[in-house]
C-alpha cells in the first residue's frame, strides 16, 4: 500500500453513502480526485467531478492509485473488477455485508492483478492529520507513533480515542473489515507497520471468530520487532453453532456477530505463546504501552 | 438461513440431484392421501441435527402406523423444536453411507468440498476423517473427482460421487449457499446413489438476490441486500443489563467489560456499523429508538447502557433521539433506567440535555460500566 | 441452428429481457382468439432478415384485417422461404432505436459485445458505426456499461441498456450461442426499453448440452455432442461432379482441383475428420455407403469421386466398403460412375478389388481428378 | 513446445479414440508414459499404466511435459484443466468440435499458466521417425527438413504426401487444429519453425475462413527468414452469410465448413504482399519448394 502519493476515486460518489462520507474525507485534506456513480458524469459534489465509469475519470485525470468503494453490497464486486480493469492496485471498500461468494471472486482476481483490497465491512485507513480513505471519526485520532490495526469499526474507533485521550497519537489505523472474507490480512498490516518509520509500536484489536489473530500471533513472532499490544473481545459472547450435522467440524458462528469460530481462549493463548502482552480493557492498552516502548527504545536506540 | 430438509431436497431435485420421492406432512390427515408406496419413513422436519435418536425418525408400514406416528412425532420437541411438517419419504436400502459437503473456508478464501466413507447419522466426523479439497480456482469437475480419489473410491464411484460433489458446487454457488450437506448419500448394491439426507444453510446477506430462497422463511421475498433494511435483533441472554450499542467489535467489548466489573447481560442490541449503506443519520436515530423498545420490553432488563460511537451522527443527535424516545414513553417507575455513554465534541450539550431528563451520561466506557453495573446490583429490582 | 423471432424472444422473457405481449399464430383462425388488443402487427417467421421490406410485417387494426394480413404473409415467400408460424404482437412507441448483439470473435478468443445507436430495420449498419467491447476476462457488468458509454449514451439509459446487454451476455453463455442480437431495442419517450426484434443463433457443437433449445428443431433432443451423432450432409453445387471426401480442408482443396481441372462439383458430402470422437473405423465404412448414398440420389450427379485420407482405416478397408456397396445395388446403367482415390500401402489391393468390379481407382490425386473431369465431359451423361 | 525431453499421457485411454491411437501412437515409438481414465486405475494398455487422474499419474511417475486429450468434446474443458492443475503445460486436443466458449475458458487458463495448446480438433504433431502426438497417419511421412503447418487435418496429410513422394521429407508437421477457437496460432509455430535446426523451408497450408493466413503472412515478413510457401484451400467454396440482420458486418460461415468469412483473395492477396510463393494445387507445393530452396541456399552458406 502506497499512501503518500495517493490519487483517489470514490466509487459510488452519489449514492448514500457517497453523499454522506466524501465530505468527510475532503474536510480531512484527502486528495479525492473524482468521482463514479454512472449516468451522473457531468456533475460535481464539492468540486470534485464524477464520471460514469472508473476508465472515464483517468481518461480525463489520468492514473488513480486508490478506489473507495462506497456502492450497495451486490454492487462491490462489479465496482472492484471494474476499478482493477482500469488499472488500480488499491481498493477500500467500506461497504458492510458484501456476499462472500463475491468476495471469493473479488479477491482472487486482486491476487492475479497484484492489488491490495482493504475490507470489505471496513471504515478503512486514517493516516491522523493527513489523510482519510473511509469513515473513521476524525476528531477521535491524533497523530503519533502508534500503528492500530483491527478487524472491527466502532471498537477501533474506541481504542484510538483510548489512546488519544492517554497523550498516545497514532501513526496510523487501518481496520481490515468485519465481513467473512476479506481482501488483505493482518499479516499484511503488521508488515506495513513494522516498515512505516513513524509506527513505534502496534496495537492489535482483535475478536472473537476466524483463525487471523491466532495467524498474526505467528506472524509477529517470525517477523515483527517493533512492540505489539493486543486486546481481544468477545470473552463472554453467546455461542451458537449453525453448521449442520456434523457441525463442530469445521466452523461454528457466534450468534450475531458474524464471526465463524476462534475461541477467546486460544486466541489468547496464541498471544501468550507469542510473548504479546494482552489488555483485559481497552483502557488498559495506553498502560502496556508506555510500558512496552519505555522496555523498548534502549534496544532502538543502541 | 438454515433450511429444513424438505426444502433442501427440493433444491436438490432441481439440480439433478437424485432423491427418494416423498411427500410433505403439514397434518395427520395428509397420511391418508399418501402418493408413495408403503413402507415409508416419517421425519421431523426441525432445524437441529440428532433427531433420529431422540425418535424424530420412524419407519411406518401402514396409513395407521403412519398416522400414529406422525402424531408422536409432531409432539416430539426435539432440542427444544417442535416440528411444524414432516417428510414422509420412500425407504432405501443403502449398502454404504457417504458424507459430502461443500463450504466456504475462511482462512484460505476458497470453497471446501468435504467428504467421507463413514457417513450417516451415527458418525462422529472429525476434521482428521474427512477429506478435504479446496478449489482454489475456478471450479471443473476434476476437484469433485479430487475428492472422490481421496476419499478412497474407485471404478465407476468416482464418477458417479463426483458428479454429485458437482451438483452440490453449482447449487452452493448458484444460491449463494454458507453450506450444503448430504449425510448420508445412499449408495445402493448396483452402486446408484442417493442423497438421503440433506441440510443447506443459505448465506444471509445474499439472500437479497434470491428471492426463491428468501420465500421460503415465510417472509416476504425482497430484492434487497440485508444490510438495506433495517430489522434490528434483540439477542437474550440470562442477566439484568440491557446493552445497546453499534459495531460487533464494540458490542463484545462492552459485554466483557460488563461481565468484568461484576455485570450481568440481559441482552443486547447491535445497531451494526456505519458502514451499512442504507444507514443514514435519520435512520440511525429511529433505530436507537426501535433499539431502546426492543431492550425495555425484554425480559429482565432493569438497567439499560447506551454506548455508540459515530462519524456522522453527533452525540447531540444522539442525545437528542435518546431524549425524544423518552419523552414519550408514559411515566412507569418500573422502565427500566438508562444510562449513556458518549464521546466527542459535542459531549458536553449531550450530557447537558440528558442530565436535564436525569439520563446520567458519561464519556469515558469504565465510568459508564461501572454506574451500570452499580445501579444493576441496586435494590431497585 | 437459427432460432425464429419467437423462439429467440422466448428465451429473452427467461433470462427476463423486456419483450411485448405477443402470441404465436399458426393457422389464420388463430387470430380469432387473439388475446392482444389492437392494433397489431403480424409478422413472417423466417430465418432471414429483410422480411420488412418483403412485405412479411403488417399492422393490423381489427380482426378482419389481421386474417387478410395473415394469409397474405402465409403466402409470401421471402428468400424462397414461406412462414410456418407468424408472431402477432402489441405495436410499441419507440422514440430511439438502438442495435445491441453478443457474439464470438475467433481472432482474439474472446465474446465481443456491440452496440449502435443507430439501430433498426433500414439501417446498414457496418463494422464502423458499430461500438465493440471485447470481454477479455471473466463477465462483469462493467463491460456492458463500456458498451453503452462507447455508445454515447448517458444518464439513466447508461443502466438501462447496459442492463440488457448483461442479459444478453448471461443467455449467450448459458446457452452456448454463436450470437445473439436485439435489432431494435426500442426506447420509450420514459426511457424504457424493449426488445422489438430479436435473432439467436445457438452454437451446433454445443447443442447437445442444452435439450431444451435442441428440441426446438423439431428433432428430439439429445444431450451427446454433435461430432458423437452421425448425420451426413450433401451440400448441393450446380454441376454434375458429386464428392466424397473426409476432412474440411482436403474437400475444398478437392472442389478447387476440380474447378480448376473445368470440372463442375454437383456437390459433396464430408465425413469429417478423425477426430470426431465417436467414428470407429466401423463407423467410417458405414458412413461411406451412406455418402455414396446421398451422392447418388443427389441431383445432377453423374460422375462420383471418391478422395479419402485415413490414419486408422487402411486403403481396403475404403475399397471393400465401397465394393460391398456397389455390389448390393442393383444394376442400373443411369448410376453414376465412381472414381476412387486411395493411397498408402495396401492401395496395390485396394486397386485390384475395385479394378474388379470397374472402378478406377488411382493413388495420385491430379490423375484422379484429371479422369472425373474429363468422364463428367463425357457424352454419356 | 519442447519435443525433445518429453513424458507423455494420454487423456482418454479408455474412451474410443484412446483405444485406437494409443497403439498408433506407441508404435511410432512415442513415448507414452501412462494414460488417465477416471474408474480405470490399474488396468494398462500395452503395457502402459491407467490412472483415474492426472496428478495420480504425476505423483506415481514424476513430472509430465505433455498430454494428448482425446476425451469427447464436452470433457475436453475440464480434462485440459485438470492437466493444467497438475502442471502439465503442453495440450495436444486432438477431439474435434469442442464448444467454443468452453474453449475460451480453456485458452484464457492456458495463457495465464503459460500452457502451450495444440487444438482442438487437430491431428497433432508428427515428427516423422521420432514422435507423433496424436493421429497423422505415419506412413505417409518421411524424416527432412520441410516444416508443415496447417489448420486442416486430412489436407496436411495430402500435402505431407506430396512431398514425400516428391522426396522431399519433413521435419515436423503441425496442425493447429480446425475449431473455431484454438489454442495456438500459425504465427507460434512459425517462430518455433524458424528457431528449429533441422527446418530448412515451410509450408503453411492454410484455408479460408478467420484471418490466421492473413496474420501469419504479416509474421512471416516480419519474423521469418527461412523460405516459405502457402497453399490455401476453398477458393471455390460455398458461401452462406449466418450472421443475422446486419449479417454482413461481422462474420460469416461458410456452409458446413465451420469456418468464418476469411475470403480466398484476401487470403492470396496478403500472401503476395508477403513476398510468399502461393502453390495453385498441393503438387505443385515440391516445386515451389525446390525453387525456394534453391534460391535460398547459397544466402544461407555464405
Amino acid at each position: 500500500m502506497n499512501l503518500t502519493t495517493s490519487k483517489i476515486l470514490v466509487q459510488g460518489m452519489m449514492e448514500p453513502m457517497g453523499s454522506r462520507y466524501v465530505p468527510l474525507m475532503m474536510n480531512y485534506g484527502t486528495p479525492i480526485a473524482a468521482g463514479i456513480s454512472p449516468g451522473h458524469r457531468g456533475e460535481t459534489i464539492g468540486g470534485i467531478p464524477v464520471f460514469d465509469m472508473v476508465e472515464q475519470a483517468i481518461e480525463s485525470l489520468g492514473a488513480i492509485d486508490t478506489s473507495v468503494i462506497l456502492v450497495q453490497p451486490y454492487l462491490v464486486l462489479d465496482a472492484a473488477l471494474e476499478a482493477m480493469a482500469a488499472g488500480i492496485r488499491q481498493l477500500v471498500i467500506v461497504t458492510e455485508s458484501v456476499p462472500p461468494l463475491d468476495m471469493v471472486r473479488l479477491t482472487r482476481k486482486a491476487e492475479a492483478t497484484g492489488t491490495i483490497v482493504i475490507g470489505s465491512s471496513s471504515p478503512g485507513i486514517i493516516v491522523p492529520g493527513e489523510l482519510l480513505l473511509g469513515i473513521h471519526p476524525a476528531e477521535f485520532y491524533r497523530p503519533g507513533s502508534i500503528g492500530l490495526i483491527s478487524r472491527s469499526g466502532t471498537l477501533i474507533y474506541e481504542v484510538a480515542l483510548t489512546l488519544t485521550q492517554a497523550g498516545l497519537g497514532q501513526s496510523i489505523a487501518i481496520s481490515i473489515g468485519g465481513d467473512r472474507i476479506l481482501g488483505s490480512s493482518y499479516d499484511y498490516w503488521l508488515n506495513y507497520l513494522q516498515q512505516d518509520l513513524r509506527t513505534e509500536a502496534i496495537v492489535l484489536v482483535g475478536e472473537i471468530g476466524g483463525d487471523s489473530e491466532e495467524q498474526a500471533a505467528k506472524h509477529i513472532t517470525q517477523a515483527i520487532d517493533k512492540p505489539v499490544i493486543a486486546y481481544i473481545a468477545g470473552r463472554t459472547a453467546p455461542r451458537r453453532q449453525v453448521m449442520g450435522h456434523s457441525s463442530a467440524v469445521i466452523t461454528t458462528q457466534i450468534t450475531d456477530f458474524d464471526a465463524d469460530l476462534g475461541t477467546f481462549d486460544r486466541k489468547i493463548a496464541a498471544m501468550k505463546q507469542a510473548k504479546i502482552p494482552v489488555a483485559d480493557r481497552p483502557s488498559q492498552i495506553p498502560d502496556l504501552l508506555k510500558k512496552a516502548l519505555a522496555h523498548k527504545k534502549p534496544t532502538l536506540q543502541a | 438461513m438454515d433450511l429444513l430438509e424438505y426444502q433442501a431436497k427440493a433444491l436438490f431435485r432441481e439440480m439433478g440431484i437424485p432423491v427418494l420421492p416423498s411427500q410433505r406432512i403439514d397434518h395427520c390427515r395428509d397420511l391418508k392421501g399418501l402418493k408413495i408406496p408403503y413402507p415409508v419413513v416419517l421425519k421431523s422436519q426441525v432445524y437441529t441435527g440428532g433427531r433420529g435418536k431422540a425418535g424424530g425418525v420412524k419407519f411406518v408400514a401402514n396409513t395407521i402406523d403412519a398416522i400414529a406416528a406422525a402424531q408422536a412425532i409432531f409432539n416430539l420437541p426435539i432440542m427444544g423444536q417442535y416440528p411444524e411438517v414432516l417428510l414422509a419419504e420412500a425407504k432405501y436400502d443403502a449398502q454404504q453411507e457417504l458424507y459430502l459437503a461443500v463450504l466456504l473456508d475462511r482462512t484460505t478464501r476458497c470453497p471446501l468440498l468435504l467428504g467421507s466413507i463413514a457417513g450417516g447419522s451415527e458418525t462422529d466426523l472429525t476434521m482428521k476423517q474427512l477429506q478435504q479439497v479446496q478449489v482454489d480456482q475456478e471450479f471443473s469437475s476434476f476437484y469433485a473427482r479430487r475428492l472422490a480419489l481421496k476419499m478412497n473410491l474407485s471404478g465407476e464411484l468416482i464418477q458417479s460421487v463426483s458428479a454429485i460433489v458437482e451438483k452440490m458446487y453449482r447449487l452452493f454457488v448458484s444460491k449463494d449457499l454458507d453450506l450444503i450437506e448430504i449425510n448420508p448419500l445412499g449408495v445402493s448394491r448396483s452402486g446408484d446413489v442417493m442423497a438421503l439426507d440433506g441440510k443447506v444453510t443459505v448465506n444471509d446477506e445474499a439472500l437479497g438476490r434470491h428471492p426463491d430462497l428468501n420465500g421460503l422463511q415465510g417472509q416476504l421475498p425482497t430484492r434487497s441486500p440485508a444490510s438495506l433494511r433495517s430489522i434490528l435483533n434483540f439477542i437474550p441472554l440470562e442477566g439484568n443489563i440491557g446493552v445497546l450499542c453499534n459495531g460487533a467489535g464494540l458490542t463484545m467489548a462492552t459485554l466483557d467489560l460488563l461481565h468484568k466489573a461484576g455485570g450481568k447481560p440481559a441482552g443486547f442490541v447491535n445497531l451494526g456499523r456505519e458502514g451499512r449503506y442504507g444507514l443514514s443519520p435519520e435512520q440511525l436515530q429511529i433505530q436507537i429508538e426501535q433499539g431502546l423498545e426492543l431492550l425495555k420490553q425484554a425480559k429482565g432488563v432493569k438497567v439499560i447502557l447506551v454506548n455508540l460511537l459515530s462519524s456522522i451522527v453527533s452525540a447531540s443527535d444522539i442525545a437528542s433521539a435518546i431524549a425524544s424516545y423518552l419523552q414519550r414513553q408514559p411515566y412507569n417507575h418500573r422502565a427500566p433506567q438508562i444510562i449513556v455513554r458518549l464521546v466527542g465534541n459535542e459531549f458536553a450539550s449531550a450530557q447537558e440535555m440528558l442530565m436535564a431528563i436525569e439520563v446520567p451520561t458519561l464519556d469515558h466506557l469504565d465510568d459508564a460500566i461501572a454506574k451500570v453495573v452499580s445501579l444493576s446490583k441496586s435494590k431497585l429490582a
